[in-house]
């Protein structure tokens, strides 16, 4: 019963895509995908009260021989590090789908696609094969790029272009450094766990290369400094639920794949690279803060995606640290900031889907015509600059003091970046809300039922885990324990 | 009475299918000189099928035999099914999908006789161990698939195409024989087996070159940088169906010789080391060039054409590690490749009837106007990239492991470049086909036959993949046959 | 290579010149009727080589050579047949067979 | 004691009741928020009551934040004689400003407002962000009760910021006003400059003491279990904070400019919340300080100076309330003097008494701009934008001492205290720093003297300015727009809370008088209270210097024997340094603009440019490779019969010649 | 040396010279149908030649079939494409160029090999009549080749007819 929740998180979906495709003509699809997103969502808060988090390791496992020449099986099983990235999942799709509600433009294959993307990255998080994961983090491209790519902006093909680009020259060094493990272990097999203890017997060189290969996969994914210009680009083009579901689980993707792979296999290069992560993970905060700072008068999307680079160059930091407790804010900061920039995407996406502009230079006093999306907005600017409370504050002090013990002076630099975030993301909201209302915006309204269901449901998450943070916290711990103590 | 070939060591039955199909072919010729002029030849389109299917059946039948006949020069064993059964396949498929071809030509009967001729002299190609034989069924698929490129007798670019064609396998197959004549005089023998019992310690000048003679002969037909440069102007020029027949029974055929030549003959000999790394070499260079000049290739089936190129280099890397596994992730791809490009090329068949030429931006729009049909092409296309969990993801996967398990890293790594960057120009198609606006709103429809051929095709793309298992285990136990 | 007695390697040498000069207008001939005429050539001077073979060379297989070369001329006959036919055919549509003119299909 | 979770509980609950739901009544809300303040106001008293009938300090804590399965960072709260007088300060200013605020948050009607030609009184109609006001004033009094009950600095830190966040909140309540919503977003980001120093600190601390505990923290460093080097360290990063909170020089820009929020706000954050926080917190990490001389030495420092260089700019500005702002941040240098000196009672008693008169007289200047608005008050439309609005500009006011009498009354008496003149409140706690600095000063601390130098001139200095505003508000004729026939006397739900805070603001006081035993102190300290002896020569040097401030005021701007105006055409050059803040701001900005932003704007377009042309270009080249090699595809047949040669030459001269000497 | 030798070599330089000769000429002239009469001369010179090798049968299958019908086919195919038969037959001299330095390298490496290789030259050459022997040889050992031929013949007939038949 409790290994088919797993499965149900992850294969409603898929079936949801068939049921979508098959019967789903017209506006008909939002119905199916609505209905089956919910099941997962509802299959995954189930899992996540069931998860017992007195035990550390996997739960909820599952094997099925699958490719029995090369010694794959299809097996799944979750702990704290993927638990909460699952769930995140199934509630930013489920919210995703609420708010493209009336789309008009092709839905069928704009809700097919959320619905295999969201069984893609739910396979991501649970997989424990690589060769499994290496495929579900494959399916994960072709709908990325039809969702950028059809229902983006006026660069759109350019930015679908680059996307997938980028995210298959990483994902085939990947590949390479997941058969090259395969192969130098001698395993016979992918199991993560068992890849993990033939890895250990390699020498460090050796170990640091394939390191480098799968870093370079996950970097894009990140995205890490100097593989992240496709970000900003694909978010810029991307309709507003495709913007929440990049920024809020995708990119942790790539987190997730440094901390179970990268680190859990390859400890012993984690620990040689462990310096060059540090320098990269600072350059990734401060960098995306100034990048971010510089769109004051440019894109308002364009300045959220690019402090998304900046808030993940935190998980990098808290993975650099290599304790339990900067990982531990490290996967906690991938949770919040899923939430958090979810919930700024979407709130650009209102701003737009009204103004039809994310100039910020064209935009002024908005707040008294959309009182309520001014306030969300606010708020989810707030969490993300840090403020205690919201639960972007909780990641990022976890990851300051994990890091703090081990690396002083970066973790110095990249608290720096709590000015410049409050500094852009107050500027911004200053522009965007405040002062004089211009005439042209004067016939604004304010956000429909629908859409504040959406908002308020992320806010919700985002004020819950901040005061009561143990909610996720607690579960994460569990996840990251085995994990540190590789490192202890 | 007793056969007379008895005594002979001919058993004629192991040329069922060939003979069938052969034989087959005259009757469609038969059967269209009785049909009336003005009459639809649809119904040979069926008979043609028939004659597949029947000669399907025989090969079937040959599973697990494991002989040689006619004094060593027919050899049967599942390799040879293997390449028996592919080609069918794609004959059968390339017949489904020609109707749109087909419908408004003349010379239909001829057309399909032609298919089942060259057919039938490819599965002589991928089962005859001797020089003679392999040369005289080579020339016979070479000339075949030249007057079927030029079949489309108005059309400039076909003739130009069976021209280039002609004129390009002319001059190979003469390299070829120079380099079996040369054989035949260092080893007194055009019996593979015996050449290889002989060359197992010689590495003399005239056995390399005889050896690059026949690499340089072969290479065109399986379309090898330096003698690809055919490819790209006759699979544009070529009638589609016939392209999709040339990149994949043609191009298999070759590959069946290859094997038959360096995994069987050469394989262990004592310019085994010699001739794998001018595979590498040349793995490298056709992947690269094939990819790279597809790039920004606007013409759909020029596109294919180099395309095609490039995975010949990925096969070529599986035939460098000279493996019992090398050779069978090249069967395997083959399988793979071969329902792709058919479904591909199918596609394209479809389309002629309502585009001009193939120029992408003729495609554009094309999800709205004809959904299936470009989903259909996407996942050929997605699977000739090797994107999971499609079929083209695990040939190529093998195939890299194969090289990799031989140590081939370097090269392997270069391959899975080359697949990234391969994403783009398969991209840009799908890209027109689903984020661009369509110029016509008029919809697509596909005749029964070639809704068939893309139904196999798609089903093959997304089965063969996933149910991988099977079929690498018959790939693995064919190529045992010929590395043991 | 003594001049006299006349043994394989002359006859090897012969059939190579008479390849490399069919190769030589194979590659220089722009009509393509020429091309064809260099690609004989080219055959011939492997027959020349195939039956010196079968003369000179010890082997168990009698005389193979030249059945070879049988082959070979039955396959000659075949190619310049269907070689030809496609040459009118493109004579007929462009009223050219210079090969340098036909080049519609590049790039 | 139990029941100490609810001072800021019930302010919290009221934020999210009316944030939630009653958003559309106003009157609701506001009573919403009244009750739940004084419900907690009373739950402070009660709990002040008791600690000060001598129960002993009373902690509760919960495991709040897991940092690994074994440790956990705990959420807690601490009742002790510090926290106890903060909760019932602040909920006691609180409680008054919230019923004042009822009375303030009306505006003049929109109609007209646009062409400013209208004259006579405005018809005053409820603020269209009422509840919302009140909303915000609860989630920031409930901050800052949670910040000045918390017992950690993890827990001090996330209430700290909520006082921010109120802050920010409230400043910029009136957005529409470009000004304001610029004023919050200044407040914020300065004070993170210093948040990102405390977090530093907190950060510091952790991982050298393992605690976060004040309690832990102050034994351990009581017991010399801490070294000096890191008390210093960690005490100078937690400064950091306070500096920003509390507007210390060099943060201090964001605090005039505060003034764009709703008056009572200003009282608020003047008062009791926001700038007392910084204060507090040092007041709270005093052991820690106390340990590390040098960190003391810059406390002091930075609080003597600041108290005189906000006084000399309060000289000169024309702003009532900002007039105000440069007081308070005087003042809170001086408790920051005062802490630095090592007299924790000194910092807070002046906190304490502070908290009431200058909320008192952030009130009663509220009552004379609402007075103004609601005699016409308005701006011509070309006003210079450094000047204040007009119906805060004291050169537009005058002679409403007789118009409003207890507004005046009520002023003069905050006005007197805090320019020190005995027996009012501000005399006792001001005397008390200066003492302490003295008592330091002559414990053989030679800068300290300078200190003492700098606190008493801003006596001085304060006495003037004060009166300066008191005088040019209420004496003389009417100077103004407004037409003073209008001008009358706010309703009684001001006035009252106007009075109710003048009676403090005389005597809050005498608990701390020395000739009264010091009571404050004594609570406060306990057994480390040392008493000192009153000094009268420095608390009449002290009082003489205010009278000398009053009367200077009285002769420039009442008797107008001496002329501002000649004054400050003569001193020219440094009454515009004055008058333009030292350009501190113009600095800042500059160094914002051209620097901050110069090398964002920069980085970016080496993102652009570098980063993504360098993946662009490998694009473009791979591209042009493609095309090269499809030049070779010339469509002639010879061409491509060549390659086939040519390819053979390669391949058999690799594998007769070339393969063999590779090996 | 016997007189025998003597006179193949003569014979053979002759021929081979004529041979030669003949097929140089027959790449660079200019006009198709001259170009067509030497390479007549050539096949004639290799049917000597394939006499000289003990194949008599292949002689005659030289004659009969190579000059008797591929030539023929050859000439109509050049009087059928009219406007051709004058035009520049080379193509130009840059091509002409690698195109010999190209065959060159070709003819070197190849010369180089076949003379350099160590043949098994079999004790007693072979002297004999070789019709019969072809014939039945055809008939058994090689008689899959034989019907492959048979298979490339049909299709090149039918082929050959679709492709030129006017329509």
């Amino acid at each position: 019963m409790e290994i088919a929740l797993l499965h149900l998180v992850i294969w409603l979906p898929a079936l949801g895509a068939l049921l979508t495709m098959l019967l789903g003509q017209g506006t008909r699809a939002r119905g199916w995908a609505l209905a089956f997103s919910g099941l997962a969502l509802l299959a995954a808060s189930w899992l996540y009260i069931r998860y017992d988090l007195r035990a550390s390791g996997m739960q909820f496992e599952s094997s099925f021989l699958w490719l029995a020449p090369i010694g794959s099986s299809l097996r799944l099983g979750v702990d704290g590090v993927s638990l909460p990235l699952i769930f995140l999942n199934c509630l930013l799709t489920f919210l995703a789908i609420v708010i493209s509600w009336n789309l008009e433009h092709r839905p069928q294959l704009y809700f097919m696609l959320l619905l295999v993307l969201e069984t893609a990255v739910s396979g991501v998080f649970a997989s424990l094969d690589l060769f499994v994961f290496f495929l579900f983090w494959e399916l994960e491209l072709a709908p990325m790029y039809l969702l950028i790519g059809i229902w983006g902006g006026p660069r759109r093909e350019y930015a679908a272009m680059k996307f997938i680009i980028y995210t298959v020259s990483g994902s085939a060094f990947m590949l390479i450094g997941i058969l090259a493990l395969y192969f130098f272990t001698g395993a016979g097999t992918f199991d993560l766990f068992r890849l993990a203890q033939g890895a250990r017997a390699l020498p460090v060189a050796t170990q640091v290369l394939f390191f480098v290969l799968l870093y370079i996969g996950f970097a894009v994914k990140v995205p890490i400094f100097p593989f992240h210009t496709w970000l900003p680009d694909a978010h810029v083009e991307a309709p507003t639920p495709v913007s929440v579901l990049l920024a809020g689980i995708l990119l942790k993707m790539g987190g997730y794949g440094l901390i179970r792979l990268c680190m859990t296999i390859l400890p012993d290069a984690a620990r040689v690279l462990v310096p060059i992560l540090v320098t990269l993970a600072v350059i990734n905060v401060l960098y995306g803060a100034a990048v971010a700072l510089a769109q004051i008068n440019g894109d308002l999307k364009k300045m959220i995606a690019n402090s998304s680079i900046s808030h993940m160059g935190y998980v990098i930091l808290g993975l650099a640290a290599l304790t339990s407790t900067g990982m531990e804010g490290a996967v906690m900061q991938m949770f919040t900031h899923g939430t958090i920039t979810g919930l700024l995407f979407m709130m650009v996406g209102l701003v737009y889907d009204r103004t039809h502009t994310r100039m910020i230079p064209d935009m002024s006093g908005l707040a008294p015509r959309m009182p309520f999306i001014a306030t969300t907005f606010v708020m989810a600017g707030l969490a993300s600059l840090g403020l205690p409370g919201m639960n972007g504050f909780i990641g990022e002090f976890l990851v300051f003091i994990g890091s703090y013990s081990v690396w002083p002076i970066p973790t110095i630099l990249s608290v720096f970046a709590i000015v410049l975030t409050a500094g852009y993301i107050l500027w911004m909201l200053l522009r965007v809300f405040f002062g004089p209302l211009m005439p042209k915006w004067q016939d604004l309204g304010d956000a429909t039922p629908r859409e504040v269901f959406a908002v308020a449901t992320l806010l919700l998450v985002i004020i819950v885990v901040g005061i009561y943070p143990s909610s996720v916290v607690d579960m994460i711990a569990t996840g990251v324990q085995p994990i540190a103590r590789l490192f202890a | 009475m007793p056969c007379p070939y008895k005594r002979m060591n001919v058993d004629v039955w192991l040329l069922t299918p060939e003979i069938l199909l052969a034989i087959w072919a005259c009757v469609v010729l038969i059967v269209d000189l009785a049909m009336p002029s003005s009459a639809s030849r649809r119904p040979l389109l069926a008979l043609s099928l028939l004659g597949i299917a029947g000669a399907a059946l025989a090969s079937f039948a040959l599973l697990g035999t494991n002989t040689t006949s006619f004094f060593g020069m027919l050899i049967i064993d599942n390799v040879s099914v293997f390449f028996k059964l592919l080609f069918l396949l794609a004959a059968a498929l390339v017949v489904l999908a020609s109707e749109t071809f087909t419908e408004h030509g003349e010379f239909t009967a001829e057309f399909y006789g032609l298919i089942l001729f060259c057919t039938a002299a490819l599965m002589l190609m991928a089962s005859t161990n001797e020089l003679m034989s392999i040369y005289l069924s080579l020339e016979t698929s070479s000339l075949s698939l030249a007057l079927l490129a030029s079949w489309s007798k108005r059309e400039l670019r076909s003739g130009e195409a069976g021209l280039k064609f002609f004129v390009l396998s002319a001059v190979s197959s003469a390299v070829l024989l120079f380099g079996m004549a040369l054989f035949y005089g260092v080893t007194g023998r055009t019996d593979l087996r015996a050449i290889s019992q002989v060359l197992i310690t010689s590495s003399s000048p005239a056995a390399l070159l005889a050896m690059s003679m026949v690499i340089a002969g072969l290479g065109f037909k399986i379309a090898a940088v330096p003698f690809q440069m055919w490819t790209p102007d006759v699979y544009e020029g070529a009638p589609t169906p016939i392209t999709a027949y040339l990149s994949v029974a043609s191009k298999g055929a070759g590959f069946a010789v290859v094997i038959r030549i360096f995994e069987g003959a050469l394989l262990g000999g004592a310019i085994q080391p010699v001739w794998m790394d001018l595979f590498v070499l040349l793995s490298l260079l056709t992947m690269t060039v094939g990819n790279l000049a597809a790039l920004l290739q606007r013409n759909l089936k020029r596109m294919l054409a180099y395309s095609s190129i490039a995975h010949v280099g990925y096969m070529l890397m599986g035939l460098a590690a000279a493996t019992t596994f090398g050779l069978s992730s090249v069967l395997f791809y083959l399988l793979v490749y071969a329902f792709t490009n058919i479904g591909a090329f199918a596609v394209v068949t479809v389309m002629a009837r309502y585009v001009e030429g193939e120029d992408l931006e003729q495609y554009s729009g094309l999800a709205r106007r004809a959904p299936v049909l470009s989903a259909i092409l996407a996942l050929c296309l997605l699977s000739l990239a090797g994107l999971p969990p499609l079929a083209g993801f695990f040939s190529k996967l093998y195939l890299f492991w194969a090289a990799a398990e031989r140590g081939l890293y370097a090269t392997v790594t270069w391959g899975v470049i080359n697949s990234a960057i391969s994403l783009y120009y398969y991209t840009r198609v799908i890209r027109q086909m689903y984020l661009a606006e369509p110029a016509t709103d008029s919809p697509v429809s596909v005749g029964l036959a070639p809704a068939v051929s893309l139904a196999a095709a798609a089903l093959g793309v997304l089965a063969i993949g996933i149910f991988a298992s099977p079929f690498i285990e018959a790939a693995r136990g064919a190529a045992l046959v010929i590395t043991r | 290579m003594a001049l006299v007695p006349v043994g394989l390697h002359h006859f090897l040498v012969l059939g190579t010149l008479l390849f490399c000069i069919g190769m030589y207008g194979a590659l220089s001939r722009s009509n393509a009727v020429g091309i064809l005429l260099s690609l004989e050539l080219m055959l011939n001077g492997v027959n020349v080589i195939m039956v010196a073979f079968a003369k000179f060379i010890d082997t168990p297989q009698e005389l193979a050579g030249q059945v070879f070369a049988i082959f070979i001329i039955t396959v000659a006959a075949a190619e310049a047949a269907v070689g030809l036919a496609i040459v009118i055919g493109v004579y007929r549509l462009r009223n050219t067979i210079q090969v340098d003119q036909i080049d519609l299909l590049k790039g | 004691m139990e029941l100490a979770w609810l001072v800021p509980a019930l302010p919290l609950a009221a934020f999210a009741v009316i944030g939630l739901l009653t958003l559309r009544y106003a009157n609701l809300s506001s009573f919403i928020n009244i009750l739940a303040i004084g419900g907690s106001c009373a739950i402070a008293w009660m709990l002040f009551f008791r600690v000060l009938g001598g129960e002993p300090p009373f902690e509760q804590e919960i495991p709040w934040l897991a940092l690994n399965l074994q440790t956990a960072l705990t959420f807690g709260l601490r009742v002790d004689p510090l926290s106890a007088i903060m909760i019932a300060l602040v909920t006691t200013v609180s409680l008054v400003i919230q019923v004042y605020s009822r009375g303030y948050l009306y505006e003049p009607a929109e109609e007209g407002e646009e062409h400013g030609e209208r004259h006579g009184p405005a018809t005053m109609v409820r603020d269209s962000g009422f509840a919302r006001y009140f909303a915000f004033m609860a989630l920031f009094t409930a901050a800052m009760l949670g910040l000045v009950l918390a017992n950690n600095l993890l827990t001090i830190y996330i209430f700290w910021e909520g006082v921010g966040l109120g802050s920010y909140l409230l400043i910029g309540f009136w957005y529409r006003k470009p000004e304001a919503a610029a004023a919050a977003k200044k407040a914020f980001v300065t004070t993170r400059f210093g948040d990102f120093g405390f977090l530093i600190g907190i950060l510091y601390l952790y991982m050298q003491t393992g605690t976060l505990q004040f309690a832990r923290l102050a034994e351990m460093a009581e017991q010399g279990q801490i070294g000096s080097t890191v008390l210093t360290v960690g005490a100078l990063l937690i400064f950091c904070g306070a500096v920003g909170k509390s507007a210390q020089f060099p943060l201090h820009v964001w605090l005039p400019d505060a003034m764009e929020g709703p008056t009572p706000v200003s009282a608020l954050i003047h008062a009791a919340t926001m700038v007392a926080a910084g204060v507090y917190l040092v007041a709270r990490a005093l052991p820690i300080f106390e340990h590390a001389p040098a960190a003391m030495l810059v406390v002091a420092l930075i609080g003597g100076f600041t108290a005189i260089f906000a006084a000399s700019m309060g000289l000169v500005a024309y702003d009532i309330k900002r007039v105000l702002a440069f007081s308070t941040i005087s003042q809170l240098g001086y408790m920051m003097l005062g802490l630095g000196a090592g007299a924790i009672g000194a910092g807070m008693f002046h906190l304490f008494t502070h908290a009431f008169f200058k909320a008192l007289l952030f009130l009663c200047a509220g009552s004379v701009i609402f007075m103004l608005h609601r005699a016409g008050a308005h701006d011509p439309v070309d006003r210079d934008p450094l000047d204040p609005p007009r119906a805060q500009d004291i050169r537009y006011m005058g002679g409403m001492w007789r118009r409003a009498p207890i507004s005046a009354i009520t002023m003069t008496i905050g006005a007197l205290s805090l320019a020190g003149i005995p027996p009012l409140a501000g005399f006792w706690s001001k005397d008390d720093v200066l003492l302490a600095t003295y008592e330091r000063a002559s414990q053989g601390g030679g800068i300290y003297w300078l200190l003492l130098a700098f606190a008493l001139a801003t006596v001085l200095m304060t006495a003037f300015y004060m009166f300066r505003v008191i005088f040019m508000t209420f004496a003389g004729e009417h100077r103004g727009p407004a037409d003073a026939q209008h001008i009358r006397e706010s309703p009684a739900v001001m006035t009252v809370p106007l009075m109710l805070l003048a009676l403090p603001s005389i005597a809050a006081g005498l608990w701390g008088a020395p000739q009264l035993g010091n009571g404050f102190g004594h609570f406060l300290e306990g057994g480390r209270f040392h008493s000192s002896e009153m000094s009268v020569g420095l608390a009449g040097l002290s009082t003489l210097l205010g009278a000398v401030g009053i009367g200077l005021a009285w002769a420039m701007y009442y008797r107008r024997s001496l002329s501002p105006e000649t004054m400050a055409a003569r001193f020219r050059p440094i009454y515009l340094t004055l008058y333009r803040k030292y350009w501190i701001d113009e600095l800042y900005m500059w160094l914002i603009d051209k620097f901050v932003v110069a090398v964002s704007f920069g980085i970016n377009w080496f993102d652009q440019n570098v980063i993504d042309g360098i993946v662009n270009g490998l694009a473009n080249a791979v591209g042009a490779i493609g095309n090269a090699i499809r030049q070779v595809q010339t469509g002639r047949i010879p061409a491509y019969a060549l390659a086939v040669f040519l390819g053979l030459t390669v391949i058999a001269l690799y594998a007769i010649v070339l393969h063999r000497a590779l090996g | 040396m016997t007189p025998g030798d003597v006179f193949t070599a003569i014979a053979f330089y002759l021929v081979g010279a004529t041979t030669l000769v003949a097929g140089i000429g027959m790449v660079l002239v200019r006009n198709m149908v001259r170009s067509a009469l030497l390479l007549v001369l050539a096949l004639g010179g290799v049917a000597l030649m394939y006499v000289l090798l003990s194949a008599d049968f292949l002689a005659v299958v030289q004659l009969l079939l190579y000059i008797g019908a591929i030539m023929i086919l050859m000439l109509f195919a050049i009087m059928l494409t009219p406007g051709q038969v004058d035009l520049p037959s080379s193509a130009p001299q840059a091509q002409r160029i690698t195109s010999a330095l190209t065959a060159l390298a070709v003819g070197v490496i190849s010369l180089f090999v076949v003379l350099s290789h160590p043949w098994r030259i079999r004790a007693a050459p072979l002297d004999i009549v070789t019709s019969e022997r072809l014939g039945s040889l055809l008939m058994s050992t090689y008689v899959l080749p034989f019907e492959i031929a048979s298979l490339l013949l049909t299709i090149g007939m039918i082929g050959a007819i679709v492709i030129a038949r006017e329509d």
